[in-house]
């Protein structure tokens, strides 16, 4: 539905305040929606609030079975392209 | 009794601040063109203080080329730049993208009671930088001073002259189909760095606004190749690349494919639209533009460009095509397609 | 942007639909609605309905927050600001929603009505402490997601006491409004909507979890793939939704792992029951009165409440005679099915609220996909 | 699916207002140009809709004028005229007290959100009217929108260019010793036309502002008289008649003396002054000028002014002395004698 | 315009002005104080003192309400504006009035100060109808001319008992400035102001009567002739002035007998009775505090006193050092004497509230009559 | 002191108010203070109210004394001219 992103915390504040880190923007939004917040965490922000917690082992896991998709993918094409 | 200087007391630019005399014309008004701009701008036109400035005629077979912008952004001092200097590119620039010279600028002000002098002197001399540095000179001006409460601080409306070559047509009907679409370097970064002062969307970046002056730009590229074969140049200003592009195919009656890993952005601009909900294709440059060119001098003009310092990360980002629906389409960098629109209604951060 | 660029890798969309057309089965279709406008725009910005075969087609939802506001909601808030003299704080993607008497919350503020854009709650907070002589009300819209934020500003001005703020709140539930569809006649008894699935939300399920939708998949034997809103997100939710119904499952699954549980965010869910409670029935734009479907604010956060304190009575308005966002938003229609799409109705002139927001249906078609309506004349 | 037209339905001009929409340079944006601006101002220049106008060269051995102003004035429909016509007029003026023929303008709009389009739409007719009038065309544009509170309605600056002829010099800075002062007709009626409407002071009267282009009298005076024999050339706007004497004093370093009974002013005028405490020597004109001149032509450009409409109560008000202090000074009515100094500060009405 | 026009007529001013010299004795100089502004107006405006003979020579009087408003009276007004956020409502000529700190109330208004100008009194109490929800105080300031339209806002307010309007009262008398004068050492004892007469108030004169003259013509034993403010009536009264000195009267004489009789607008008078009340003493810029010489609200109308509803105090505060206002005021000094004349002093940055106003001495002489102190060179 | 003009009443309005005509401007003031004016009187008019009125006759007495001393002065400037 609504617009967030995942944005490393990169410093704790006061009042359940953190500064994200997004590729190099930094933004101050709360996380007291997200008390576990840590620096270094990936939170997911909406409106200006971290409304969860982003699972990095659980990214690395859905990015490799997309990776092995491509390897597996590019022998199909390597054969469609030897067979076209 | 002594023959007693026009002002007495010079304007107090530390403390001072712009109140309902400096507009009134009289006399307090006569010392803040004298203190402030013709000081700052100087040159012998603007000095002799007549209702016009007299410029000398163009070359034998060029033609005039004038152009017009309102400044009116807020904050007006901005990351990179402000609402000076701006004012001098947005308009030379408007000037240069008909491929003409441009020489002469004329400058109105309106200025918001309670505005400080000493931000105003800061805003005037960076306008005067600017212009130097693009080499046109500010003849004539006018300044108004609004009440508090009708104004915005500053708006600047600057007025450019220049002298357009024989022969030269450089338009946005000139597109045809099998041109190829080229753009001076990466988008997005005069929209975002004014945007990440704008109140309750503060975020922290070290994108400054591109703002520049492209006359330089675009004569050594005009310089390049044989006349006639830059058949577009434009300023991707407010609407962004998007915008521009649906311009230019509705002028020319002809569709463009974009290529979208094709066009330069940088990633903390791309990052700071992905937190607002923007599209980098809509946000404004101000040191930008777009060059429409015939398929055979698209290189010699990419390589010409990228030598230019205001040209360095020039990209070939797409080609004109038939089309009489005069779509810009975008293959996409995901591998799909599709319709690049204008920019629809303000660009408002997207929420949800 | 880490997290991010990886799951808008085109080659590894290419291998995906390479995938899915291996997969999709050719004397089959495939109708999978994606419930959220974040998948909608996500489709329509990546292009991604030109990467999968003709028998597998997305059907919009009513997952727009902006698209499925009544009528009648705006023009409370529209009231707060030019009848009341409030400043009416709001999302921008509000600002353009067509209201009653041809006004917008846009056009309401060009004349004179004092509406200012917010990019969180917190700031119309900030604009209440602001300014103490005004009345400061904050238009609370969207899913599960744009809640807790609003829960949150309504208890800190519950605990500051702060006198001038309230909150109109319009918050709406996602798993009322999947019931909703189903149970509607087009899709339950006619058949004349095939659905073969749904793309479950992305953010709305990081609050709620994936546990409320298992009801439904099994009682209405739909699969539901709850998926982020990334390209590559959408296209493995697509598989695995293909895969689903060629097996003949009807399951909840998650291709949302790095940010979606079964349960949701526990902590969220405490302070929205703390400070909400649930409407016995609440009017959305395209589906009308839901039963179950909204949030308003608790008696012991009263004087917080626009609705009590400035005592609204609810007047619902119909939609635009021809506009067909009610269907497009069951899924019964498409864009191009409404006479008015691209004639009358444009994002500069929308006449329904799906020509919105670029999540809206009528909208992204507009903006992104219209090239499909016509031959493409080769470059 | 056919081809569509761009803007599918009609801009609103009965009920509709400006919104932020107009001015992010998207669809609604160039709409308005095209169905308001284009339409009204009506030139290929500007139907083209490139970023700047192609201009032809001036006659050889003519020079350039270049000169632009910004007007803000409150109320923006004002009895006998509106800020539309106003604008053509200031900037046509100003060129011509140049001795140029004025050709081409520039116009740039800031617009408040909120702005009735009817009274947009009335407004750019007013202008476009006033162009045509004055032989002008308005060649180029821009339009930017605020948000409601930071402007007030419309502000227009416009900038104009003309030519001027070979050997043509009328400035501040040419009165000498001796030279007559003319004016070309009564003075004060435009401030006193605009401050009727204010609110607070409103009164009733059959004064209507002069606001009036001026190149068809310049023209005539010009070709009345030797070369060199005009000397100066001002519109007294702001800071009125007293303002406008003081700047050139200041620009030539001469004196002035007037002669307070020979200067026009309507009885109206003079009654509306009284009543407010005002002195009709500081209030502003859009439609009267000055002119320095030779003493052996002043009759004969008195003359020529008296047979154009627009001069047709011109009258010779003074001369040039030499005078190191740069005072103007008055014989009054009365018989005594008396400076008359810049405007100093606004023109506040004079209660106590 | 009758009754104007007629009254500057140049001829006649010749013919007066060849009747004055021919009446005012060589070997004896005549110092005539006008007290009023419009009298020092209507001088310099007109070029009159270029028509008088060397030996009458006229001396500018305190009579303009702006130049002898103190400061601290104007730090007042900017306060209520700057401190108290109130709409503060004056008459334009006290707009450039220096007060402390560099400021003014324009000043003031650049900085974001609400400071509207108003034409009447009753403007004020519009802007208060208009913004129930602000404090608006009326700035009254001025002589007795300008205490009864004051007296009736109060009034109207009082019977409206509108909430939040009020009025800070600087009104001053003229009789006690005048009598101040030839009460100071200067003019009393060391005779260094030798004054042989004064132009009476016009205008003042209307509203309380020639009666109250009539005491100091013959305690200090000074002829008055009371005048209109149109240049014939000037030279009229100088004329008149002339003979009572020339025949050792001093009488109060009525020029202006058009306008002014003995007793003066008595239903003005029971107003202003009825809502004002004599203060013990009062700060005039020029001339220190003086012994009941201003008016203050009475304490009936209290609520809508604003130095009682916002509990101002009066601090009084210093003119520049070197400004010589204060000399003027009291016709002790020219302008040229003044060091800052001209030099650092000039409308356009007024050190002295004499430089402000063009009824101010200092500025009716600089905009008017400097051409006097150079040499003329001929034309 | 304050700027004040004489103008003819012109028309009586509701609330103590009138409009006054000077030289054919017109404007509405207060008469609360010379509630015996009446239309075609002449009034003394300051901040927007009546302060006085204005005795038209006392007004042509001085008028008149002024021409007298013009006749008388006309003569005499006949015989100064004369003289010269
Ligand atoms: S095109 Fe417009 S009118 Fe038609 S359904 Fe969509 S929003 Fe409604
Ligand atoms: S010239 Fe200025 S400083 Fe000197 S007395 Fe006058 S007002 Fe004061
Ligand atoms: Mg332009
Ligand atoms: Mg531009
Ligand atoms: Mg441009
Ligand atoms: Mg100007
Ligand atoms: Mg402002
Ligand atoms: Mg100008
Ligand atoms: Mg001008
Ligand atoms: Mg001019
Ligand atoms: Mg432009
Ligand atoms: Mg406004």
């Amino acid at each position: 539905m609504c617009l967030a992103l995942p944005a490393r915390v990169a410093a704790l504040l006061p009042d359940e305040m953190a500064t994200v880190d997004l590729g190099g923007v930094r933004k101050d939004i709360s996380i007291a929606l997200t008390p576990e917040a840590r620096v270094g965490d990936y939170v997911i922000v909406h409106v200006g609030h971290a409304i969860g917690l982003l699972d990095t082992e659980e990214a690395e896991r859905t990015l490799a079975l997309f990776a092995e998709l491509n390897a597996h993918d590019a022998e199909q094409d390597t054969q469609q392209g030897a067979a076209s | 009794m002594s023959i007693k200087k026009d002002y007495l007391r010079p304007i107090d630019f530390k403390t001072g601040r712009i109140d309902m005399n400096h507009g009134a014309g009289g006399r307090a008004a006569a010392q803040l063109i004298e203190e402030l701009f013709a000081r700052a701008f100087e040159n012998p036109a603007l000095r002799e203080g007549n209702d016009g400035a007299v410029l000398p005629a163009p070359p034998p077979g060029h033609r005039l080329v004038m152009a017009t912008d309102a400044h009116v952004i807020s904050p007006l001092f901005f990351p990179g730049g402000d609402i000076g200097a701006l004012s001098v590119h947005g308009t030379v620039n408007d000037v240069a993208m008909m491929g003409a010279q441009p020489l002469y600028l004329a400058a109105s002000f309106i200025l918001e009671e309670g505005y400080p002098l000493a931000d105003l002197k800061r805003l005037v001399d960076s306008m005067a930088a600017a212009a130097r540095e693009a080499g046109v000179a500010i003849v004539t001006g006018d300044t108004k001073v609004v009440e508090q409460g009708k104004g915005d601080g500053v708006f600047i409306s600057t007025t450019g002259v220049g002298w357009l070559p024989p022969g030269r047509r450089i338009a946005g009907d000139q597109a045809q189909p099998g041109d190829v679409v080229l753009v001076s370097g990466t988008i997005g970064e005069h929209g975002v760095a004014v945007l990440s002062l704008r109140e309750s969307l503060e975020f922290e970046t070290a994108i400054t606004s591109d703002t520049a002056a492209l006359n330089g730009l675009t004569a050594a590229m005009l310089a390049a190749v044989p006349e006639g074969s830059v058949r577009v140049l434009r300023d991707p200003t407010r609407g962004g690349l998007a915008t521009t592009l649906n311009e230019i195919t509705r002028q020319s009656g002809v569709g463009i494919t974009l290529d979208e890993a094709a066009i330069p952005v940088l990633p903390q601009v791309e990052a700071a639209c992905e937190l607002l909900g923007l599209d980098p294709l809509y946000v404004a440059n101000e040191g930008k533009l777009v060059a429409v060119c015939a398929p055979d001098v698209a290189d010699t003009l990419l390589a010409t460009m990228r030598e230019h310092p205001n040209g360095h990360a020039a990209a070939r980002i797409g080609v004109v095509t038939e089309d009489p629906h005069r779509f810009v389409q975008m293959t996409t960098r995901f591998g799909g397609r599709r319709v690049v629109d204008w920019l629809s209604g303000e660009q408002l951060p997207r929420i949800c | 942007m880490k997290y991010i660029d990886e799951f808008r890798d085109g080659e590894i969309a290419k291998a995906l639909a390479t995938k899915i057309r291996a997969e999709a089965q050719p004397d089959r279709r495939y109708h999978f609605m994606e419930f959220c406008g974040g998948h909608t725009h996500a489709l329509s910005r990546y292009g991604v309905p030109a990467l999968l075969p003709d028998n597998v087609q997305m059907v919009h939802g009513p997952g727009c927050p902006v698209c499925v506001l009544p009528i009648g909601r705006i023009d409370q808030a529209i009231g707060l600001a030019l009848d009341h003299g409030a400043i009416v704080c709001t999302y921008g993607d509000t600002m353009r929603v067509p209201a009653s008497g041809s006004l917008s919350m846009q056009r309401a503020k060009a004349r004179g009505a004092d509406i200012r854009m917010v990019y969180s709650p917190a700031d119309a907070l900030k604009i209440a402490r602001a300014n103490p002589t005004r009345e400061v009300v904050f238009f609370a819209i969207g899913f599960e997601t744009t809640t807790p934020p609003t829960a949150l500003v309504i208890r800190q001005a519950a605990k500051e006491n702060l006198p001038n703020f309230s909150v109109l709140c319009c918050h709406v539930l996602t798993p009322s409004a999947i019931t909703h569809i189903l149970e509607s006649p087009e899709v339950k008894q006619w058949g004349t909507v095939p659905l073969d699935g749904f793309v479950g939300p992305a953010h709305v399920s990081i609050l709620i979890g994936s546990a409320p939708y298992e009801g439904f998949a099994r009682d209405y034997r739909q699969p539901v793939v709850i998926a982020g809103f990334e390209p590559l997100d959408v296209m493995q939710a697509i598989l695995m939704l293909i895969r689903q119904v060629n097996e003949g499952r009807h399951e909840v699954e998650n291709e949302f792992t790095r940010a979606v549980n079964r349960e949701g965010n526990l902590a969220a869910q405490k302070l929205v029951a703390e400070v909400f409670e649930l409407r016995e029935s609440f009017e959305w734009r395209g589906l009308g009165e839901v039963a179950h479907s909204a949030l308003r604010i608790r008696p012991a956060f009263a004087q917080w409440d626009a609705e009590q304190r400035f005592d609204l009575a609810y007047r619902p308005v119909p939609d635009h005679k021809q506009c067909d966002c009610g269907a497009i938003l069951r899924g019964v229609k498409r864009p191009t099915d409404c006479k008015l799409f691209a004639t009358v109705c444009t994002p500069e002139n929308p006449m329904g609220s799906c020509m919105v927001s670029s999540e809206g249906a009528c909208a992204a078609h507009y903006s992104y996909g219209r090239w499909k309506d016509i031959a493409i004349v080769p470059a």
